[in-house]
């Protein structure tokens, strides 16, 4: 079934070939719904959610040992989940492109089989070209369908998110010469007994950080994060969607997937200097989005900010921490999506993103006003909504840690500027007076059925995961004890 | 003073030296190939004279003799191209043949 | 009780979700839908303190919501708690909720937002009832958190201006510094109690496992979220400017009950504050009473003197929490919430009549032409003036200097010269607005009496501004007992029930009475009676201070240079450091390098490359400039430079 | 009289090019189709030949060694000649003198497979050279294009003094062992004669001559300059087989020099400590790859950032050599094997659009994606193969040749490499932009769409197709390399 769910998007695309192009949008929506189902029958097809299940297994390149092995356990599942709906959402956000349709849908469901891909492969090599693949249709389709400076964004993308991953793949590599096996759960349960996953001599402390740098491009946190304003800014609509919604995820699933449960001393030895990363990445991350006067920037930088609980989380170590890093990963997936579909619905209609030059849109579009301040509002960490359960579990965790506990008080001024940065670009793009031209109704009509499918879908998930949470959590709650104890012996280890 | 290995070894490198001088220094093709000449020759040199002093065999002499024969089809089709250039272009300095550089 | 309890938060919630979708599409645009759910809301609280007040049991029940422990620890949970305090804020908030809902039935009519409004008041009902409720302190939070959302909306419901969207973001962000002080404490408590529930809170403070410094931070981090949302000084800049809202939001949601949260809050955690706590509660209280019962004085716009007040009273309940008046403080804030209320919905009754004209120097002999508004507002005034015996506000103030008297004297003073001022600028406004002739001719013949649904509110009110002080109903509900069981702390400031409770004193009582009628009598009589000349040479002198007090003390603009002009200014430093910096910085060196070499080659090659590759391109970039220009076309240069690096190896290899 | 089995190719090859010569001369004038046909004919039945043959450890003639590598690269050279001469088909080099175009090719096919056989150095020498000579011509055969004059004659200048360079360390090493014989140059080394600073001397001037054959930096010069003035597919034909042969023959050399395995990389893992020759190697492949991609980003000419492409891939096959190990090694042939699919597919689809555009300049390629899409996102996947991105074999190439780094300890040394890996995704990426409608000025000319005729068809599918095959599934042909390398590290 798992097989199916990852390559049901390539029958999909040799669809998306064979057929009229006209046609090219309607089988990429009914591929996503399909895969949307198959990955709810996954979910419903689930004994328990910690052990690894839905095992396939096979021989792929013997001489090597390297397997098909895919299977998803809780903390795989909640990001098939978010990564089968934001897409879904993402393709109906794509229904209106009409520059080479077909190409774009084709490519779209490429990146959709490597996104699924990523999250269920059990081999280490396998997760790595799964990981590589998606870079190829997201750099075609940053760079062709994207904004004016699309062409410097997309090989800016690519060139940042490779120089990652060879980082990664040599981590990759000296884990396999010392553990002997490409099997992920294999290598995990080999660190988790103390074995040596490393050959002789070399350094668990540098391969962390190696592997840290690989995924924390994608994540991506602060130094390196330049690239995503600029992907983000050229991207087109659905692909900023789930840029935002689902590969910056992928970070964080390798650093909870691979990195920690890996290396738990070397993550326990470097957890001051990644919550230092993470605090600069919230605290300035929120300033400088402060400071943007294009509006999908801004969303840009709010990203690279809250995505920097995430590696905060990670580093406090805290069960309630790596739990609200992770949530926080759910969280933003939706919340971001959606606030990139409303960047992108006024770009429809506006032609531009300058905040300055936007004003009152509250009275011209009601609909979208109501949607937008739900997506701000809960990007900002309001009560009832995903980010707050996030936040606050991953704050509160933080704060448990007695090692990381300064870095808590200092992501305070992040959750202020947060609020600042928010309501400030609220202010001005939807209130005040409404300026003539947007009060065309012919040129500026409140949101379309299909944005509203792809808008309301969105919120309401993140009003579920924040009123109740446990639907969620429930599913990777396993994971957090878990990689907690494991950081815990790790660090009881390093002080002895 | 008999004329041992050591000095049959210094003056091929003098001629190594020599041909490797003219190949570096003149502009004229002609010339360089010249000094290809003498950079073979002085490894003919080399051959032989290891040879001579060595524990015997006619290996080096065999190889000395192959070297020859290449050396003469390596100026021939060297001569061509030149030729060719000349046909071309009238002169054949090649400081001046730099049409593909970057 | 249960049952009760959801009625109160789901009647509302309901009336919010049809509401705010439907409500364009209903009957009178659903108003009248809204008004009844809150009644019903209001009925239930009722019968809670009934029940209450026969003596019943506090109620607790409590639901496991997630577990972020990922079960190793206790899920958090989200929970109902009753007890008397609980009652009385339900009973407050209700019944206030419930007349501005009516009020604003009237008032409200012809916006075109009419609806929406109805359905932001039902949300902030629900999200005020959740804060009360709530058993523990997250849940709490979370209440507190949204009605900082619907103030949000509702300040800025008319945010088509640029003033009401303004104050709205002011508000919002302000309590928001606040409520870092929240977070701080929730987790600071949860890291040392492992739970949120008040009770395994104060379980956890007397176990010694919440001890100091958490206890002293957690306390901190309370009162300073208690200080962003209750206006204290000096957080309280956003109160006066959120008066751009509609009047009737001014009346609940910024005089009756969600600034009173923060009172409410420090109340409930009183067993675990700790005497370094309470006497910065009680100083912070006192020092914003006098502070803007000042500034009130020189305010003209009838709503921002209003403002002030509400501002000064809510540090006079600080005051009596932080000197241990446990009882004096919350009851205190029930009565403020009645005489608050109504003032505002009074003034709102005046402003509704005068065209939306808020200046009072335009205002004046409006009790003629406005009777009910009129009487009921001087029953505001001498209630929050404290004039003796019959009013409310007398009891609930009096207690308050009582406690001050007895625990920090110097405080006590303060206070006692607050209260003149108090009573002063109140008569001040009374006699400027009700008072004397009109000074605008024009706004004065627009006058009218208000409809009967804004009167009535006006009348229970008025009503409860008297009478809310009488009988022993809320010592029966604010019983210290509530939180005297939790008590016996050595951390905290009070160990027994006996410390919370303090005698009325006559003393003490005469100096409040004389404060309370000394500041009415010299208000009226200056302001009604010595007329312009006179008033402006008794002025003279302190037209200095008059200055300051108007400009409030200059708060704005101190925040402005020291808050908002740096943290845009770093904002914008980023900006151009993420651009050029982190991601230029690299450049730069690399274009440098690149030149240099190029010059040093003998060729300048000033192409400027466009610049794509940054982090991992310079390198590759000089080095391919380099090779570039060794790539000269010269056969003869090819061979010398092989030939020259062949010779530097064999001298290497000869040397290594 | 030895058995003649291991010459067998090698004689099939020339009687081809007898045949080739014959035909040519009746038909003069005439398209050489005939020859043409031929000519494959021979490299098929020569490759299938070797490709059947048993490998034999046996020196015959005591000169040519046939063991499993020497006929794994008798396959290889038979396979790019063939596919070249396909290539050149419809070619512009094909249409003059076409017969003497396919003569010279099977010679220096022939002087390959010799190469990659010897085991004696006069026939090193000499396979070198019969590699060597018709390559310079190959790349003049136009006679009345001055660009291609100018290479050629670049060509022969560098290529004649590099030879005479590493002739002159040949004599030396001869003189050291008192032999022409690797073998007995290996046991010459257990002797101890690698601590002689002559040996040194003989060990660098001999790698010059190998670096100008297999173009690694700082002998390279030749190479961007000749592949740009020579017909596309010539310069496929020497980035790919001539380097090949190189390769091997350097594998033999240091086969017989360095004794068993390198071993275990200590500390930082850059140079291995032991033998001389490999770390005249290893400084080769760090300068090649580093410069080779630097130099690189800045090319605009298809062909020359090819060559300079090849040039850092030069680079990373050295490093296989550096560490020398089992596994590099058998990563080494892999990669060739990589290598020949990727850049024979580059440099023909890259003829393709220059004989229509009569320019290989990226603005030549600007909106090809247009023209034709097959084409287009062909060489799209070659040029993702060439930078090393899953799924492609150009990654599992560099993924299994890095392992084998990596496995011996040098770390340093396969960090440095995959980083150099991200360097060049942004020149290879500059052809994939230049074809899709990545920047703004494209999409105002409207493009005509071109059709291919079925050989292009063909040959790109049959290029392509492996590089994307081999990419997902390469365990065969990992075994394959296993097996070629096994006999050559003694000990």
């Amino acid at each position: 079934m798992l097989s199916l769910t990852i390559f049901l998007p390539v029958v999909g695309l040799l669809l998306c070939w064979a057929l009229p192009a006209k046609h090219a949008r309607a089988i990429n929506v009914v591929t996503n719904v399909a895969v949307l189902v198959l990955v709810l029958m996954v979910w419903g097809g689930m004994q328990g959610m910690e052990t690894l299940q839905h095992v396939e297994k096979a021989d792929w390149i013997p001489a090597v040992g390297i397997q098909w092995h895919i299977a998803v356990d809780g903390l795989s599942l909640s990001l098939l989940l978010l990564t089968a709906f934001v897409s879904l959402t993402a393709a109906i956000a794509s229904w209106g492109i009409e520059k080479n349709p077909r190409g774009y849908h084709m490519l779209f469901l490429l990146l959709l089989t490597g996104m699924l891909g990523v999250f269920v492969a059990m081999d280490l090599f396998l997760f790595y070209v799964f990981w590589e693949i998606m870079l190829l249709p997201m750099y075609f389709l940053i760079g062709m369908w994207g904004g004016p400076r699309r062409q410097y964004a997309s090989i800016k993308f690519f060139l940042y998110t490779l120089a990652g991953s060879v980082l990664l793949l040599a981590g990759l590599i000296l884990v396999r010469m010392g553990a002997n096996t490409w099997s992920i759960p294999e290598i995990v349960a080999m660190a988790k007994s103390g074995q040596s996953i490393l050959p002789e001599g070399v350094n668990p402390s540098l391969v962390f950080v190696a592997m840290f740098i690989g995924f924390a491009v994608k994540v991506p946190t602060f130094p390196f994060h330049t690239w995503l304003p600029d992907a983000h800014v050229e991207a087109p609509t659905p692909i900023s969607m789930i840029l935002a919604g689902v590969l910056l995820k992928m970070g964080g699933y390798g650093l909870m997937r691979i990195a920690y449960p890996f290396f738990p001393e070397a993550a326990a030895g470097w957890s001051t200097a990644i919550a230092i990363i993470s605090v600069i990445a919230i605290v300035y991350g929120a300033f400088v989005a402060l400071a943007q006067t294009d509006f999908k920037k801004m969303i840009a930088y709010s990203s690279v900010s809250h995505m920097g609980f995430v590696t905060l989380g990670l580093a406090a170590g805290t069960a309630e921490a790596i739990n609200g890093a992770m949530y926080m990963m759910l969280a933003h997936g939706t919340i971001s999506a959606m606030l990139f579909m409303i960047v992108g619905v006024i770009y429809d209609r506006a032609h531009h993103r300058d905040i300055d030059r936007f004003g009152g849109l509250a009275w011209a579009m009601p609909k979208y006003f109501l949607l937008a301040s739900f997506a701000f509002f809960a990007s900002l960490g309001l009560p009832g909504l995903s980010g707050f359960i996030a936040e606050m579990t991953t704050f509160i965790g933080t704060f448990k840690s007695d090692s990381q506990r300064w870095a808590a008080w200092a992501s305070l001024a992040g959750i202020v500027m947060t609020a600042a940065y928010y309501l400030i670009t609220l202010q001005k793009v939807y209130l005040g007076k409404t300026p003539a031209v947007y009060q065309d109704k012919s040129h500026y009509p409140d949101l379309s059925k299909r944005e509203a499918a792809v808008l309301v879908p969105l919120a309401l998930v993140t009003l579920w995961m924040g009123i109740w949470p446990a639907t969620a959590m429930n599913l990777y709650a396993y994971f957090t004890t878990n990689l907690e104890s494991l950081l815990k012996a790790a660090t009881v280890g390093l002080g002895s | 003073m008999t004329i041992g290995l050591m000095h049959y070894l210094v003056v091929g490198a003098a001629l190594f030296s020599a041909g490797l001088v003219t190949v570096l220094a003149r502009r004229n093709a002609v010339a360089i190939l010249i000094g290809i000449e003498l950079m073979l020759n002085a490894a003919n040199l080399n051959l032989v004279a290891f040879d001579r002093y060595g524990p015997g065999g006619v290996r080096g002499q065999v190889f000395a003799l192959f070297v020859l024969v290449i050396a003469a089809a390596e100026a021939a089709v060297a001569l061509a191209i030149l030729l060719n250039v000349f046909d071309a272009r009238d002169r054949i300095d090649v400081d001046a043949m730099t049409n593909l550089k970057g | 009780m249960l049952g009760l309890a959801l009625t109160i938060l789901g009647a509302p919630l309901v009336g919010f979700v049809i509401q705010f979708f439907l409500g364009r599409r209903l009957p009178g645009q659903g108003a009248w839908l809204t008004v009844a759910t809150i009644f019903a809301s209001f009925v239930s609280a009722v019968v809670i303190m009934a029940s209450q007040l026969g003596g019943a049991d506090p109620f607790h029940i409590s639901w496991a919501w997630f577990d972020p422990s990922g079960g190793g620890g206790t899920p958090w949970t989200v929970g109902i708690h009753i007890d008397g305090l609980t009652a009385v804020m339900l009973v407050v908030v209700t019944l206030v909720a419930f007349l501005v809902h009516l009020f604003s039935t009237s008032y409200m009519k012809g916006d075109p937002k009419y609806y929406l409004f109805f359905a932001w008041l039902q949300m902030f009902s629900v999200s005020m009832l959740v804060l009360v409720l709530a058993d523990n302190l997250l849940h709490l939070f979370m209440g507190w958190e949204l009605v900082g959302l619907c103030s949000y909306k509702l300040i800025g419901f008319w945010s088509e201006k640029p003033a009401p969207g303004n104050a709205a973001r002011k508000a919002f962000i302000t309590t928001r510094i606040g409520d870092l002080g929240m977070v701080v404490a929730i987790a600071a408590i949860y890291m040392t109690a492992g739970s949120f529930e008040f009770s395994k809170i104060f379980e956890a403070a007397r176990s010694g496992a919440l001890a100091d410094p958490w206890i002293t931070i957690a306390g901190f981090g309370l009162f300073f979220a208690a200080m962003g949302k209750s206006a204290q000084a000096p957080l309280h800049v956003w109160l006066p400017d959120a008066m751009e809202g509609p009047t009737p939001v001014s009346a609940l949601i910024h005089a009756a009950t969600m600034v009173a949260a923060g009172v409410y809050l420090i109340g409930r955690f009183m067993p675990i504050l700790t005497p370094d706590v309470l006497t910065v509660v009680a100083t912070v209280g006192a020092v914003t009473a006098v502070m803007a019962g000042f500034i009130a004085l020189a305010q003209d716009d009838i709503k921002k003197v209003l403002a002030y007040s509400t501002v000064s009273q809510l540090g006079y309940m600080f005051l009596g929490l932080g000197v241990g008046a446990w009882h004096a403080g919350l009851f205190h804030l029930t009565t403020h919430a009645f005489f608050k209320a109504l003032m505002f919905l009074g003034s709102g009754s005046v402003i509704h009549a005068c065209h939306h004209e808020q200046d009072m120097r335009k205002m004046g002999g409006l009790l003629k032409k406005m009777p009910i508004t009129g009487w009921t507002f001087l029953a505001g005034v001498l209630a929050i003036a404290g004039l003796p015996f019959i009013t409310a506000g007398f009891f609930s103030k009096d207690a308050i200097l009582a406690g001050a008297w007895h625990r920090l004297p110097f405080l006590y003073w303060m206070a006692l010269f607050g209260a003149v001022l108090t009573a002063f600028y109140m008569m001040r406004l009374f006699a400027m607005t009700f008072l004397g002739k009109p000074r605008d001719q024009h706004v004065h013949d627009h006058a009218h009496e208000s409809p009967a649904s804004m009167t009535i509110p006006l009348l229970i009110l008025g009503a409860l501004a008297i009478c809310a002080g009488w009988g022993a109903w809320h010592g029966i509900l604010l019983n210290p007992e509530i939180v005297a069981d939790a008590m016996g702390v050595t951390a905290t400031g009070f160990k027994t029930v006996g410390d919370l409770e303090f005698e009325h004193s006559g003393l003490v009582a005469a100096m409040a009475i004389t404060a309370g009628v000394l500041g009415l009598l010299g208000g009226l009589y200056v302001f009604r009676f010595m007329g312009g000349a006179a008033l402006d040479r008794l002025k003279r002198p302190f037209a200095g201070l008059e200055k300051v007090f108007h400009r409030k003390f200059g708060f704005d603009e101190l925040y402005r240079e020291i808050a908002m002009r740096p943290a845009y200014g770093l904002a914008k430093g980023f900006r151009v450091v993420d651009e050029k910096g982190v991601d230029g910085a690299v450049n730069v060196i690399g274009r440098f390098a690149r030149d240099t070499l190029a010059a040093l080659s003998g060729r300048t090659d000033r192409r400027v490359v466009d610049g794509a590759v940054h982090l991992v391109g310079w390198v590759p970039r000089v080095l391919g400039a380099g090779m570039n220009a060794l790539q000269s076309g010269r056969v003869r240069f090819y061979l010398s430079v092989s030939a020259g690096v062949l010779a530097l190896a064999l001298v290497l290899g000869r040397i290594l | 009289m030895p058995d003649l089995g291991p010459l067998v190719p090698s004689i099939l090859l020339t009687v081809a090019a007898l045949a080739v010569l014959l035909t040519d001369l009746l038909g003069r004038g005439r398209r050489p189709v005939v020859p043409a046909v031929l000519a494959i004919a021979g490299f098929v039945t020569a490759g299938l030949v070797a490709w059947g043959q048993a490998p034999d450890t046996a020196v015959v003639f005591g000169v040519l060694r046939a063991d499993a590598f020497g006929l794994a690269m008798t396959v290889f050279c038979c396979l790019v000649g063939a596919l070249t001469v396909v290539a050149t088909m419809r070619g512009e080099a094909f249409r003059t003198p076409g017969g003497e175009y396919l003569l010279l090719i099977l010679a220096a096919v022939l002087g390959m497979i010799i190469l990659s056989m010897s085991v004696d150095l006069v026939t090193l020498y000499l396979a070198f050279e019969t590699v060597s000579i018709p390559s310079y011509v190959l790349v003049g055969m136009r006679r009345s294009d001055l660009k291609a004059n100018e290479a050629s004659m670049k060509y022969v200048l560098f290529g004649a003094v590099s030879s005479a360079a590493m002739l002159y360390g040949l004599s030396l090493l001869v003189g050291l062992v008192g032999s022409t014989s690797l073998d007995a140059l290996s046991v010459a080394m257990t002797n101890g004669i690698g601590a002689q600073p002559i040996f040194w001397v003989a060990c660098v001037l001999m790698a010059a001559g190998f670096a100008f054959k297999i173009s690694a930096v700082p002998f390279h010069f030749w190479a961007p300059d000749v592949y740009a003035g020579a017909p596309a597919a010539v310069g496929g034909f020497l980035a790919v087989a001539s380097k090949a042969a190189g390769f091997a023959a350097l594998i033999r050399v240091v086969a017989a020099v360095v004794p068993g395995q390198v071993a275990q990389a200590t500390g930082a893992g850059w140079l291995p400590d032991g033998p001389f020759l490999l770390q005249v190697v290893g400084v080769l492949a760090i300068l090649s790859m580093t410069f080779g991609n630097a130099a690189a980003l800045r090319q605009t000419e298809i062909k020359r950032l090819l060559a300079w492409s090849s040039i850092a891939h030069a680079g990373y096959i050295l490093l296989a050599i550096t560490v020398w190990s089992d596994s590099t090694l058998a990563g080494l042939v892999l990669y060739l094997v990589a290598y020949l699919f990727m850049n024979l597919a580059a440099f023909a689809i890259a003829g393709m659009v220059i004989r229509r555009q009569g320019s290989g300049e990226m603005s030549a390629f600007r909106g090809l994606a247009r023209r034709n899409v097959w084409l287009a996102v062909a060489l799209a996947i070659v040029m993702f193969s060439l930078t090393g991105l899953p799924p492609f074999f150009g990654f599992v190439g560099k993924l299994q040749l890095f392992y084998g780094v990596f496995a011996k300890g040098y770390i340093a040394l396969g960090v440095l490499g995959l980083l150099n890996g991200v360097v060049s995704l942004y020149y290879y990426m500059r052809v994939v932009t230049a074809m899709f409608p990545f920047s703004e000025q494209e999409g105002e000319e409207a493009a005509t769409a071109w059709r291919l005729p079925l050989a292009d068809k063909l040959l790109s599918a049959g290029l392509v197709a492996p590089v994307v095959l081999f990419g997902l599934f390469w365990s065969p042909l990992w075994e394959w390399a296993k097996a070629v390398t096994e006999s050559v590290i003694g000990g």
